[in-house]
Formats: structure tokens, C-alpha cells, sequence
């Protein structure tokens, strides 16, 4: 086993960069890492030798972290190298699991995300308008730009994942953990999770490491976070602010509502979920306190961007994806 | 051909699905379109399944339980009815027509009331024409 | 018949950022093109959310300094709420800012910029790197580099609850408090940090300044640029990095402008290319000139050095000792020299150090009052605050449900857009000559002038700060000719 | 995964489903479907043949799954069901397809007909896949009975139990026992005191150590489930109001409640409440109690007119018929005729309904004793008027006689109005204390109108005599026997079968966010400081669901409505 160094590349697509911090923050472990693994690719913490990969036989790898959601053409190129060049590949983090918060990206459409980028913005060059293109010809030459596609899709949309991490970004001793399950299991010296598993999470929801109190549940009227000074010891569900807790995978260690911030469901849905948003729509419209058609109509009209809610880390892993609008 | 919509109709056991049964019996004919899926009590209807069959290509989706007050469980009925403006809303939130998604109270006595909300749901789904909801990964990615 | 040389700082296809040389036949420079082929559309997508969601949305801008765009998002946030916020709140703020800035400068100096000084520039590559570092200065001072940003990020998540992705700030204030025995954990840490900036200055001392060589790179390389500065400034004119005013002060030191966050479109505009993804901002009433250097230029920087550019003193005394002692050297304020940024940041790291210090101090900063409800909606919020890499601008308007309505964000990078593009000219057009063949050399002076800018295409490009692996390749007639590499 | 071994089998119903659906066809496309080695069409197979080849097939060709496409299963599912388990099935392994109710009487486009049922196989067969083996629980019977309403039915369903030596707590709310027909004098058709029929079992009702009466008493909530009710009952103490409140154990429950009389005032062509003399047939029964037939002002009268149909059988009242008015108005006749043998009676009818034993014979024998029968039409009532004081009779009533076809008009001085049954007011209440429905008319809802008359939609509670309809004291007393012998029966057996399906946390998965607890019915949920989770009391559980879709961890179950046993049907219903 110890001659033969495990072969290890960890890449970002449309991502922000904080699963890399998350790693970073696993601080002397990757030294850990270092010392049985090659760490063939790592943009953020350089000497990674992109050509090997590129020129590396199938498989080759034996582990490939794979962050950020999929955006463009350059995005999926790479999911599918690294796809073919590795044993295992993980969708690490929120984005590459779900589609993250770019994902929000899907309840518009690239026209209108071009048009306020370029063209109609505050601070844009008075008269503009041009815009940028995937081809400009130069001196009989041409400058490329990847092509940015028309929807924000998560990494199996375009590949076959082997494991999931979640979180946005994951916690840093669930990297730990998960990368160590996997680097036992790749080196024999240990059991790999099954296929298609969520690694590095709890099987039950936020609730459960929340350490407020719960009672039942009858809400009256939602609450916007500014509107009310929630008490700090009781479930902020049953103050009438959403929390996408209930309806979330936990993992994080509750650190948003432990400090007095809703959870906004980026671990994902609850294991044997088939829609988080369906669930927590279900959930929290279960918990209206009353019997009247209008007063429930007024109770909800306090949650508005329901779907920003329901699907904020996760709109492209939803059941539904179009609407009658794209 | 005109368009014959698909729509998924969820039942409550004791008033709406005995309700159709009723029309059966009483012989009261109606539009062919809607399917039927039997559970329990109106509470029992997760919006996960109607967003499933819009999802697996339902142009429409018909959800019945027992009048308010008039519940075999007692209040069944009002669990479900404080869930479906939400649903509306995510629904509309995702563009989606609001007559796709109907929600009507049917007695285990209203049979022929049954084959009206039916043909009347029927009506309205063909005018709207076939759902976009249906998502092909395939088909989306070949033309993004 | 051109010849183009594409440099792939994070080759095409990691693809966030690429620079294109065009050469003439004779081998002469042309042009050249620093390339962004990322785009996320924020600005877009958070409209129709509400409001006081966006701080926790423009997060995922940028994972490496979250909490500029949170405390951007926050006060612009409260803007659209007519800008009321507990008095506490903002103290807090500020603790926590200072601590972010403080974690994310360490992590810059120690391990992206130490290894060209430290290391070396000329060291072989494999050595120049954070262990390199550690090789050089000694294991406890490596260690004491892992324990000082380790406590500046748990500084940060003591005070807001986590230390990335950050989620504390609501409208009005903060979500939790600083409670006795949370601000008894910091006291420690925080002096334990001010003495490590105060080392950190001696070591930037002794290693660099101490070898002639260093000194020589940072002050006759070609790494100067005859361009404009920006950097906000509270009514003292000293460094500010949560709010004050913007001041624009040309390379002769003359103040070109000084606005407040909500005249930002007087005075900044920015202009599109059609080869990169990224905007180019500019001095809006100077109009679009181009990639030009000159005391007329509208182009600016926006980093640290030109923060201190812009600035006439430090607002903490052992951070204005440190400000005199660097133009000192520098022997001239403003300065152009690019690679004098690594310095300039181990002056703000003081006075972020200084600044959490009399923080703490504050028998406020424990009060209860860290929050107030908002009782109205305005409709719209402009506010600015110094994210590392340069003055970020986030401009929201909402309905009266406060629900967001439109956005506009102009971040760190983006400001620095035009002068990396300009740098990376300058030393293509120093390294590649009629005659000249280029050679592994021009590597390293790219990277250094990438560097000196401390790029986080995170924000600007979401790719992320780090030792880019470089690839150029050389093309005749758009074939390959010849390649050369560094870290790929 | 390698899918069960299904059977699939279609019924034609004789030709109520094959004359519309082309039976065979559903099978052939059900034999193409996964896991299905057998799909067969055949005439009746509710029919033991039908069942027989269903059990065959199961040894055959071991099959693990059975769905069959026929009427509703809330009509043949537990037949079937039966069926399974005789032939060593576990009966939830069955799944039908609702293709007569649902398909072959609502549609007649046959082709299309033929698709939808294809598609509610298709549904059938693909949820029956993910069916699980479930047990059914077995729990004592408690052999206490509680009956509401101390009428003829309750009366006569007490004895029935105390008979067999059974508790019963027969609940009343009023001060007395003997219900309406307390007010009733002689009975049709034999004129026998409907007095003896009523205090004879008064007498033994009260005397019987086993039937304890609660007078002035109302049940004020009914908690549990079959075999193992809780009953709280207050007794009223007279004028101060609520008095003390008893809880009782029963097994079952034996609603009673009866009926109340149509309010003649709310017809105003009849002028009763203006017209002293115009009387309902209530105010008549007690004249005859009284033993005196005479008007107002205490003359005797000449002329009395009976009405038939007050309240019932009219569109803008009650459209049914209230069964007993008929008999009970020729009754009257007799009894007038007998009291004042000088006086003239006419009998003003819509439809002179005489149905059930010894009835036409009534009918023919009071016809002969000079009664003048007018006939009218529904949509034209007799109209009441004052007569003038020349006149010999004080009331004069216009008829649109339907035999002549002309308008008569003709004199009355006492006019007798035959009020129709309505449901009681209180039928709502009654309905949500016992959780059982009620038709639109307010009567409460039985089990299965022609099959499971006496018992309702909830286990346990059964409902004898007019609540659940009108009819006559046969039938009442029949209902009232029916419901006492179904429940001794199970009383006997000492054991009841619970319902497999009920909802069940995976307390793995429960985070303990409490969002379900408040919403059972039946407080069958219960939190665990603890453990900080929720479980669910299976015995109290009544499967409604809410809970189950209401986890956000998706760690409550509904046995046997899965969510994915419905997301194969919905795939199914769709495919």
C-alpha cells in the first residue's frame, strides 16, 4: 500500500472558492493528506500539473474532489476529464451537489442575466453595447470565451458522481472525515460507502443538533428576521420565522440557527427525500393556525419568494426545473 | 386531433373517492382524462406528489377531499387546504398556469358534483394545451 | 501574419482567467489580452428575493473574502431600510471585519507573497511555496503563521457565529451578541495577533528590505503603473476599511475626487470588452481612454497599496509608524511601486490588529442593544466598504415588501481589471522582443505583477488567489510553436 | 431489482365492466407489464370460481403479487383481501384497479375507456410491487356497549345485549325514555297501543341490572377506537345546569338518536300557527292520548281534513319521503271515524303509499269506511282558507284534484298536517362526537346502503332506527337487533382486528422538530423529552396520513400508502 501514493486532484467550476477555504481550514491535515497522497491538481494551492492530468491514462486518479456547480462549456469539459481520469469522483460541496446558489441563476434566464450585466446597469458605460462573445476575431484571429449556458446544472447532470459531500460550504471536519473514509477505502485499508451515498452528513435533519427548544408547532403569522426579536432558546420555526431546518440534512452542526439565523437547507434534503422544497412547504404550511381560507392567505402572503426559499441551494436538483416561462 | 389532457386527480377515501363511486353507480358520465390515485385523507396528499406528476408529464393535477367540518378524521381537510396556497404559490412562482392545480371539496353524497368538477377541471386543462413542466436532462442540454 | 502567445494562468481549461499576446512577425508585442471567461449573473438573480436574504446570497460571490460582501450587503441592505442600525452593531461589525481582514491578509503575505521574498524569486519553484517559507524562517514561525490565521478566523466566528459564508448580519444590526465570556476568548487571541503584525513587519524588515536584491526587484522592476488611486478614507483621511468616504488621488498625489457611497455613478463607470467576461471600471468624468498610463489616465487601482496611496495618515498609532517608515523607503507618497502591496498589507494588518484591540477595550462592546427593527422601507441602499483587494461597491433597490427590485455590484478585482491588463502588457512588452526569444523568466514576472494585485477572481471571476500554475504557448499562425510552463 | 411475481386479474363484472372495456385487451397490455407471469379476463371474479382461480394461480404459479381490476375496493377489497390469505398470501399484497365506478360506468367511448383502464392496471400493478406484508393487530374486546338515544331502537338494541348478559350504558337526553313513539297512540297496521309496545320495555329496560339508564344525559367526547372506547357522559342535575361527568370503557357504540318532526309553520299556504284548528299529526296523537278529538274552542268537529306529505317529498323541504305518514294518516281516518262516527274525513294525498306487510290491506279497509280521498299534485298544495260565516265549517280548502282534474274546495273545521321525519339539529354534533358522516339531508351515513346497513365508515359505531333514515318500527326494531347481534358477535369472539394500516416513525430519521405533533387527530403522536422524538401510538392511529406529509424528514410511514407506492402509481397512471 505505502509505496504506491494514492493520486488525488481537487478542482472548482462555478463555485466561490469556499470549498477550497473549507479545505484549507482542515489547516495542518493536509499535510496529513500530503503524506499519502499526490496531490496531482489544486489550483488554490498550486503545483498542480494540469498537462499530466490531460495526458493521464483513464482512471488513473484515484480521487477526485469536484466543487462548483456546472455553467459553462469549460465547467463541463472539465467534469467529464476528470470523470474519465478518476477512480471515485465526489461532488464536494453544495454547488456540484445540488447546484448551490447559482442555481438561482435557473429562475431567470441568460438573456436577462447579460442585459443587467452589460447593458442595463446603474454604472455601465453610458451608450454600451457590446456585450461579451464566445468567439472575437482578432488580426485574422480570434479570442474565445467558454459558452455560458442557458441553465445552471449540477455536476450528475453531466456526469456519473460517485459520492456526494454537502454544504456550502462542507464542515471542516467532514472533509476530514470524508476524505479520510475515502482514502482508507481507495487504499483497501477500509470500507468505501456504497455508490451514490451522501457522505459526510447526519442521517437526520438540522433539528436535531439545533440546540433550541421545540414545542409544537402553531403559527399565526410569519415573520421576516428583521421584524421580530426572536427568542435566542426557542425553535425559531415556532416564532414564525422560516427556517428551512426541519427539511434539512444535517452535518453543519447547526452553526446558523445556534446563532440565531434561520437555516437556509444548503446540506440538502433529509435522506429518502425526494424534494426538499415539496417537504418544507409541506411542513411549515402544515403548522398555520387556522381554519379560514383568507386568514391563510394572509399568513403565507409572510413568506414570499417561496420558491428562493424552498429551493435556495437546490433549484436544479428540484423536481420541477422549467416552467412554462423558459 | 384536440388535445386530451392527462390529469392526476388524488382522493380522499371516505368522502371524494366514495363521491365518484357514487357517480359510478348513479351512472353519471363524465370526461375520461382524470386518473385517479386513492389515499387516505386529504392531509395525506404531499405536495411532493403533485409536484411528481407534473413532473412525470400530469397536464393537470385535482386534488378532492371531504368538506371542511365534514372530515372522517375530523380536520384532514384543513391540513389540506393550508397547504395547497403555498403550493399555488410555489407553482405560480415557477410560472406554471394556476388552473393546472385544482383543489375541490367533494361529499361521499355528491357524486354528480364529482363529474362536473371533472369535466369542468377538463375543460379548462385543454384550453391551457400540454404542461412544459415535463423536463428532459437530455433534450435541455441539447439545446442549452 | 500574427503570432499569438496565450498564457493560461490557470490553464484554458481550469479556465478562470487567460492572457492572449499577439506578436508581430518580427517577434514584437502587439497586444495583449488578460482574459475572464467567468460569469455568474448575481446581479441578476437576486432580484425578486427578499431583501434581507441578499447579505447571505452575495456570500457565494466569493468564498475567500465572504465578509466583504456580507458587510456590503448588510449596509447596503439597511440603506434600503433607511439606513437606521444599532450603534453596537456596527462596533461589532467592525471587530469582525477587522478580524476577517486580518486572516485573509496573513494567508496573502505568508503564503502567496513570502515565497518571492522569502523563498526567493529566482528559487526553484517546487521550494517556492508556504513550506518553502517554512523551510526559511523556521518550523515555529510556520506554526505561528497556521495559529495566527486560525485565531483570526475563530475571532471571526466567536463574534458572528461562522467564520466563512458568513450569515450574522440583519437589518438593523447583528443576529447574536458578544457575550462576557465570548469577548474573555478573544482579549487573548487579539494581542497575541498584534504582536504577530508587529512581527510580521520586523520579518518584512530583516528578510526583505534587509536584502538589497528584494529591494531592487520592488523598486526598479517594471511593475510600476502611471495610473490613478482609489481607497476609502474616514474624515481624518486614514484608511477606513468598513465605511467612510472614497478618495481618488492621481500618482502626484493630487485629490481627483472624495464621494460618498450613494454618488458612486457620478463618479465610476464601467466599460465592456468583448473578449472578457469582466468589466473594466473607470473614472466616469474622465471617460473611457483606454488602457492608458499618464496623470490624465481614468484608470485606477483599487488595492492596498492604494489605500494608503489615497490616505494622509492611519487611524492607529503603531499602524502610522509603520505608514511613515514605508513611504519612508519607498521614498515617495503616492507610491507606483506595485510590489510595495505586500507592504502596504502588513501595514493594514496593524492597524486591523490595533483597531480589534480598542474594540475590545469598548465596555460596550458586550451590551445587548445590537440590534434595532426597522420601521420603514426606503427602497434603496448604496454602500462601499474595502474588501481586500480593492473598494467594493454593492447598490440595491427594493419594493415596499422589500423585496429586491435590482442590484448593481462593483467588486475589489473588477476596479484592478484595467491595470492587470496593463501590467501584463508592460512586462510581455519588457520580456518579449524583436530578437528576444521568451523564456521560462517571463513566468515568474507575470506571476509576480498577477500578484502584486492579489487577484481574487473569486470575486471578480470566482477563481481563487493561489501560486498559478503558468502556461504559455507560443503560436505561428495559430499553431503551436513552442510551450513553457510553470506549476502545470 | 427482480420484480414479484404478479397476477393480474380483470374483471367483466357479467357486462356491467366488459360491455364498455375491453377486458381481454386490459389483461394482454398487463401481461406486458414487468413482473406480471399471469393476466386473465373473466366474468365474475368475486364469484368463488373467480376467487378459486386467484388461489390456484398463487400456488401455480407462486405468485407474490395480485392485483385485480374490478368495482371499487371499498365494495370487494376485503373479499379479495380473503381470498389471499386463504390461498397463504399475505392480504395486503393486493392491489385493485377501480374499472367499473371509476371507467366503465362513467365513460361509454369504449376505446377510451379501455385506455384509462390500462392505465389504472398499469398504476395497480406498479404500486403493488413496493406492497409490504403487514400484520393486522389483535386487541380485547371490550364487551360494554354504549347506546345514544333512548328511544325504541336504543331500548330494543339494550335489551338484545342485556339478554346476552352483556354491560350496556344506555345514554338519554331527556328526562324520560320511549323516544317519539312515546308520543304515538295505536300503531298501523293493527291499530295495537303503540303504549304497550313502549312501556313494556321501559319497564324492563330500567329493571335490567345489566342496562344502566342515564337520563338527562349527553356524551360529551368518545375517545379510542373499536374494542377499546373511553366515553365521558354529563348528567344534567335538573335546573343547575352541568352535573357530574361519568367515563365509561365501551367496545362499541350504538348511535340511536331517532328523528325529529318537520316544522309545519315553514309551509305558509297551510296557515298553521295562524289557524288555530290546522294541527300536526304530533298534536293529533296527543288528542287521542287525551281520548278527546275536538277543536280549539272545544267543539267537536264535522269536518276533518288529513294532508299528506308535509315537508317531505317537495323541492323546496325535504325531497324524500318519510315512509310512515301514509299508513299513519289512514290510521287517523279510522281513529276519527270511531271517536265522531257523524263526522266526514277526507284524505288529501300525493301518492298513497301503502308498501310493506299487511299495508294495502289497511289501505283497502280504511277506503271503506266512507274516507274521501282527494288526490294532489306536488306542485299545486291545497290551499287553507277561512271560511265565511255563513259557511257551515270553519276552514274552507281548495284542491287541484288530480283524478277529476277539477278544483275542489272543501270544507273542514280540523285539519290534521302529516308531518315528515327531518334529521335532529343536533345530528351534526351527534355525527362529529362518533366521527361518522352524514348525507346532505343531515341522516346519518351507513357502512354500505344495501350490504353494512348498521354500521358506519368508523369501526365500532354503529347507527339502528331514523337517525340514519326514515322508516317504520319494524325496521327500526330490525336495524336496532342487527347492530346489538354484530356486536355481540364480535363480543364473543373477545378479540378484534385492528387495521394493519396506521403511520410509523423511523425514529433514526426523526429529528425531533415536533412540526407533526400537533397535527394528529386522535393525539396518537407522542413527544419524547428524552429521546427528543416522536412516535406514533399505532392503536390510536387511524392512518389519515397528515403526519406523514407533513415530516420534512420524511421519517413518518404510512403502511401501506408509502410514498412509494403512490409516486409508482402516479408513475403508473402516467406511463
Amino acid at each position: 500500500m505505502a509505496e504506491k501514493k494514492l493520486q488525488i486532484a481537487l478542482y472548482w467550476a462555478a463555485a466561490c472558492g469556499g470549498c477550497d477555504v473549507a479545505v484549507l481550514d482542515t489547516n495542518e491535515f493536509i499535510l496529513d493528506v500530503g503524506a499519502v497522497a499526490d496531490i496531482r491538481l489544486w489550483p488554490i494551492a498550486a503545483d498542480g500539473k494540469y498537462a499530466d492530468i490531460e495526458a493521464m491514462e483513464d482512471g488513473e486518479l484515484d480521487l477526485a474532489l469536484f466543487n462548483g456547480a456546472v455553467r459553462n462549456s469549460e465547467n463541463e469539459h472539465l467534469a467529464k476529464l476528470l470523470r474519465s481520469k478518476s477512480k471515485l469522483l465526489v461532488a464536494f460541496g453544495a454547488c456540484a451537489h445540488l447546484g448551490g446558489i447559482p442555481g438561482l441563476a435557473n429562475l431567470t434566464t441568460k438573456e436577462e442575466i447579460f442585459e443587467r450585466a452589460y447593458l442595463d446597469n446603474p454604472s455601465i458605460e453610458e451608450g454600451n453595447t457590446t456585450v461579451p462573445h464566445p468567439e472575437t476575431p482578432f488580426n485574422g484571429d480570434v479570442l474565445t470565451l467558454p459558452q455560458f449556458y442557458k441553465r445552471v446544472y449540477k455536476l450528475d447532470d453531466v456526469v456519473d458522481v460517485d459520492y456526494y459531500l454537502p454544504g456550502c460550504p462542507p464542515a471542516a471536519d467532514q472533509v476530514k472525515a470524508v476524505v479520510l473514509t475515502l482514502v482508507a477505502g481507495a487504499t483497501g485499508q477500509g470500507e468505501l460507502p456504497p455508490k451514490g451515498a451522501v457522505v459526510g452528513a447526519s442521517e437526520r435533519a438540522v433539528c436535531d443538533d439545533c440546540p433550541r427548544t421545540k414545542n409544537e408547532k402553531k403559527v399565526k403569522r410569519f415573520y421576516r428576521p428583521w421584524q421580530i426579536m426572536a427568542d435566542p432558546e426557542t425553535c425559531l420555526l415556532e416564532q414564525g420565522i422560516l427556517c428551512a431546518g426541519p427539511a434539512t440534512r444535517s452535518g453543519c452542526g447547526a452553526r446558523c440557527p445556534s446563532s440565531g439565523i434561520p437555516c437556509r437547507g444548503c446540506y440538502g434534503p433529509v435522506p429518502g427525500v425526494v424534494d426538499q422544497g415539496a417537504k418544507l412547504l409541506s411542513a411549515v404550511s402544515s403548522i398555520i393556525d387556522s381554519k379560514d381560507p383568507g386568514e391563510i392567505e394572509r399568513i403565507i402572503a409572510g413568506l414570499p419568494d417561496f420558491i428562493g426559499y424552498a429551493y435556495r441551494f437546490g433549484l436544479p436538483s428540484a423536481l420541477l426545473q422549467r416552467s412554462v416561462r423558459s | 386531433m384536440t388535445f386530451e389532457p392527462k390529469i392526476v386527480g388524488f382522493l380522499c377515501n371516505w368522502c371524494s373517492y366514495t363521491g365518484a363511486d357514487l357517480a359510478g353507480t348513479s351512472r353519471v358520465h363524465y370526461a375520461p382524462n382524470v386518473r385517479i390515485i386513492r389515499v387516505m385523507c386529504s392531509a395525506r396528499i404531499d405536495p411532493t406528489f403533485v409536484l411528481k406528476a407534473l413532473h412525470d408529464g400530469a397536464d393537470g393535477v385535482l386534488v378532492c377531499g371531504c368538506h371542511p367540518g365534514d372530515c372522517h378524521y375530523s380536520e384532514g381537510n384543513y391540513k389540506a387546504m393550508r397547504r395547497f396556497p403555498l403550493l399555488k404559490q410555489l407553482l405560480a412562482d415557477y410560472g406554471i398556469e394556476e388552473d393546472r392545480v385544482h383543489l375541490e371539496w367533494i361529499s361521499a353524497s355528491e357524486g354528480q358534483r364529482f363529474a362536473d368538477v371533472v369535466d369542468d377541471m377538463t375543460e379548462r386543462v385543454r384550453a391551457l394545451g400540454p404542461s412544459h413542466v415535463r423536463f428532459d436532462l437530455a433534450s435541455d442540454m441539447a439545446e442549452r | 501574419m500574427t503570432r499569438k502567445i496565450s498564457i493560461d494562468p490557470i490553464t484554458r481549461l481550469e479556465g478562470h482567467g487567460k492572457i492572449e499576446i499577439f506578436l508581430t512577425d518580427d517577434g514584437a508585442v502587439e497586444d495583449c489580452f488578460f482574459q475572464i471567461p467567468e460569469l455568474r449573473g448575481f446581479e441578476r438573480f437576486v432580484v425578486g428575493r427578499p431583501i434581507e436574504e441578499l447579505p447571505r446570497l452575495v456570500t457565494r460571490i466569493c468564498g475567500v473574502c465572504p465578509a466583504s460582501h456580507h458587510m456590503a450587503s448588510a449596509k447596503a441592505v439597511d440603506g434600503c431600510f433607511g439606513g437606521q442600525v444599532a450603534p453596537l452593531a456596527v462596533k461589532l461589525r467592525r471587530l469582525y471585519y477587522n478580524a476577517h481582514f486580518m486572516h485573509s491578509h496573513i494567508a496573502h503575505f505568508y503564503a502567496l507573497a513570502a515565497p518571492d521574498f522569502v523563498v526567493g524569486p529566482d528559487a526553484d519553484p517546487a521550494q517556492r511555496n508556504i513550506l518553502g517559507v517554512v523551510a526559511k524562517v523556521g518550523l515555529e514561525i510556520g506554526g505561528a503563521v497556521i495559529k495566527a490565521r486560525a485565531q483570526a478566523q475563530e475571532i471571526q466566528r466567536i463574534v458572528g457565529g461562522r467564520s466563512t459564508q458568513d450569515i450574522w448580519c440583519i437589518p438593523g444590526g447583528v443576529a447574536k451578541g458578544l457575550k462576557e465570556d465570548e469577548l474573555e476568548q478573544i482579549r487573548p487571541m487579539v494581542d497575541e495577533l498584534y504582536d504577530f503584525a508587529v512581527f510580521s513587519l520586523q520579518l518584512f524588515r530583516d528578510v526583505v528590505l534587509g536584502n538589497k536584491a528584494y529591494v531592487d526587484i520592488i523598486v526598479h522592476g517594471p511593475y510600476a503603473l502611471d495610473v490613478q488611486n482609489m481607497g476609502l478614507v474616514d474624515e481624518n483621511n486614514a484608511p477606513d476599511f468598513y465605511d467612510g468616504m472614497v478618495r481618488v488621488v492621481d500618482f502626484e498625489g493630487n485629490e481627483i475626487c472624495r464621494y460618498a457611497a450613494k454618488e458612486y455613478t457620478d463618479y465610476v463607470a464601467e466599460h465592456v470588452e468583448p473578449w472578457t467576461y469582466l468589466k473594466f471600471p473607470y473614472l466616469k468624468q474622465r471617460g473611457w481612454k483606454g488602457f492608458v498610463e499618464g496623470i490624465d489616465s481614468s484608470i485606477y487601482c483599487a488595492t492596498p497599496l492604494a489605500r494608503l496611496n489615497v490616505a494622509d495618515r492611519m487611524a492607529t498609532p503603531k499602524a502610522q509608524e509603520a505608514f511613515e517608515e514605508m513611504y519612508a523607503t519607498l521614498d515617495e507618497h503616492p507610491s507606483r511601486l506595485l510590489l510595495a502591496q505586500h507592504w502596504a498589507r502588513l501595514v493594514e494588518m496593524v492597524q486591523n490588529a490595533e483597531a480589534m484591540r480598542d474594540l475590545c477595550a469598548d465596555p460596550e462592546i458586550t451590551g445587548d442593544q445590537f440590534r434595532v427593527i426597522p420601521e420603514q422601507v426606503t427602497g434603496e441602499g448604496i454602500a462601499i466598504v474595502e474588501a481586500m483587494r480593492g473598494t467594493l461597491t454593492h447598490h440595491y433597490t427594493c419594493d415596499e415588501n422589500a423585496i429586491c427590485t435590482s442590484a448593481n455590484l462593483i467588486v475589489g478585482t473588477t476596479n484592478n481589471n484595467a491595470p492587470i491588463q496593463m501590467v501584463t502588457k508592460k512586462v510581455a512588452q519588457a520580456m518579449i522582443a524583436p530578437g528576444k526569444e521568451p523564456d521560462q523568466g517571463i513566468l515568474n514576472m507575470v506571476e509576480m505583477a498577477f500578484r502584486a494585485f492579489d487577484p481574487c477572481f473569486s470575486c471578480a471571476t470566482h477563481s481563487l488567489p493561489g501560486e498559478m500554475p503558468l502556461q504559455i504557448t507560443f503560436h505561428k499562425a495559430g499553431k503551436v510553436w513552442r510551450e513553457l510552463r510553470r506549476n502545470c | 431489482m427482480e420484480e414479484p411475481r404478479t397476477g393480474v386479474y380483470v374483471c367483466n363484472c357479467g357486462t356491467n365492466i366488459a360491455k364498455v372495456v375491453d377486458c381481454d385487451a386490459v389483461a394482454d397490455s398487463a401481461a406486458q407489464l414487468p413482473g406480471v407471469v399471469v393476466a386473465r379476463s373473466y366474468k365474475y371474479m368475486c364469484s368463488n370460481p373467480g376467487q378459486e382461480m386467484i388461489a390456484q394461480d398463487i400456488e401455480e404459479h407462486a405468485l407474490e403479487r395480485v392485483v385485480v381490476a374490478a368495482c371499487s375496493p371499498r365494495m370487494h377489497e376485503p373479499t379479495f383481501r380473503r381470498a389471499l390469505q386463504t390461498a397463504g398470501l399475505n392480504p395486503y399484497f393486493l392491489e385493485m384497479a377501480n374499472i367499473r365506478e371509476q371507467v366503465s360506468w362513467v365513460h361509454d367511448d369504449g376505446a377510451v375507456a379501455t385506455q384509462k383502464a390500462k392505465a389504472l392496471v398499469h398504476a395497480a400493478v406498479n404500486r403493488v410491487v413496493h406492497h409490504e406484508p403487514l400484520d393486522r393487530m389483535s386487541v380485547d374486546m371490550c364487551p360494554n356497549t354504549l347506546i345514544i338515544g333512548g328511544g325504541i331502537a336504543g331500548m330494543t338494541a339494550a335489551l338484545e345485549f342485556a339478554g346476552a348478559g352483556k354491560q350496556v350504558y344506555l345514554v338519554e337526553k331527556l328526562d324520560h325514555l320511549g323516544g317519539n313513539l312515546a308520543r304515538v297512540d295505536l300503531t298501523a297496521p293493527y291499530l295495537d297501543s303503540a303504549r304497550d309496545i313502549i312501556a313494556d320495555r321501559i319497564t324492563r329496560v330500567t329493571d335490567n341490572e345489566h342496562i344502566d339508564v342515564m337520563l338527562d344525559a349527553q356524551v360529551q367526547s368518545l375517545d379510542g377506537f373499536v374494542g377499546n372506547f373511553k366515553a365521558t357522559i354529563r348528567r344534567e342535575t335538573g335546573l343547575e345546569g352541568d352535573g357530574p361527568t361519568v367515563s365509561v370503557d365501551v367496545g362499541s357504540v350504538v348511535v340511536c338518536t331517532g328523528y325529529k318532526e318537520f316544522d309545519a309553520s315553514r309551509v305558509t299556504h297551510y296557515g298553521y300557527g295562524k289557524l288555530p284548528n290546522v294541527i300536526t299529526s304530533f298534536e293529533f296523537e296527543r288528542m287521542l292520548h287525551e281520548g278527546r278529538v275536538e277543536t280549539k274552542e272545544g267543539r267537536l268537529p264535522q269536518y276533518v281534513a288529513i294532508i299528506h306529505c308535509v315537508g317531505s317529498r317537495s323541492p323546496e323541504f325535504h325531497a324524500y319521503c318519510s315512509r310512515v305518514c301514509c299508513m299513519t294518516a289512514l290510521k287517523y281516518a279510522r281513529e276519527v271515524k270511531s271517536a265522531l262516527p257523524k263526522s266526514y274525513v277526507s284524505d288529501i294525498y300525493v301518492d298513497m303509499h301503502a308498501f310493506g306487510k299487511g299495508m294495502e290491506d289497511f289501505y283497502r279497509r280504511s277506503a271503506e269506511i266512507k274516507t274521501l280521498f282527494l288526490m294532489y299534485e306536488r306542485g299545486e298544495p291545497p290551499v287553507i282558507r277561512r271560511a265565511d260565516p255563513d259557511d257551515d265549517c270553519e276552514m274552507l280548502i281548495e284542491v287541484h284534484e288530480q283524478l277529476s282534474g277539477e278544483v275542489i274546495e272543501i270544507p273542514a273545521d280540523l285539519v290534521i298536517l302529516m308531518v315528515g321525519m327531518e334529521a335532529r339539529e343536533d345530528s351534526g354534533e351527534v355525527a362529529r362526537l362518533v366521527n361518522i358522516s352524514r348525507d346532505k339531508d343531515g341522516w346519518f351515513i351507513e357502512s354500505h346502503p344495501k350490504l353494512d346497513p348498521v354500521a358506519t365508515t368508523t369501526e365500532g359505531v354503529y347507527i339502528a332506527g331514523t337517525c340514519a333514515a326514515p322508516k317504520d318500527i319494524p325496521d327500526t326494531v330490525a336495524q336496532a337487533r342487527a347492530a346489538a347481534g354484530r356486536i355481540l358477535g364480535k363480543i364473543a369472539r373477545g378479540k378484534i382486528d385492528i387495521d394493519a394500516v396506521y403511520a410509523e416513525v423511523d425514529e433514526d430519521k426523526c429529528s425531533g422538530c415536533r412540526v407533526c405533533n400537533e397535527l394528529c387527530p386522535y393525539v396518537a403522536i407522542e413527544y419524547d423529552a428524552e429521546t427528543r422524538r416522536s412516535h406514533v401510538i399505532s392503536a390510536l392511529c387511524k392512518a389519515c396520513g397528515a403526519c406523514v406529509a407533513a415530516c420534512p424528514s420524511g421519517a413518518i410511514k404510512a403502511r401501506h400508502f408509502t410514498d412509494e407506492q403512490i409516486f409508482a402509481q402516479i408513475e403508473g397512471v402516467l406511463a
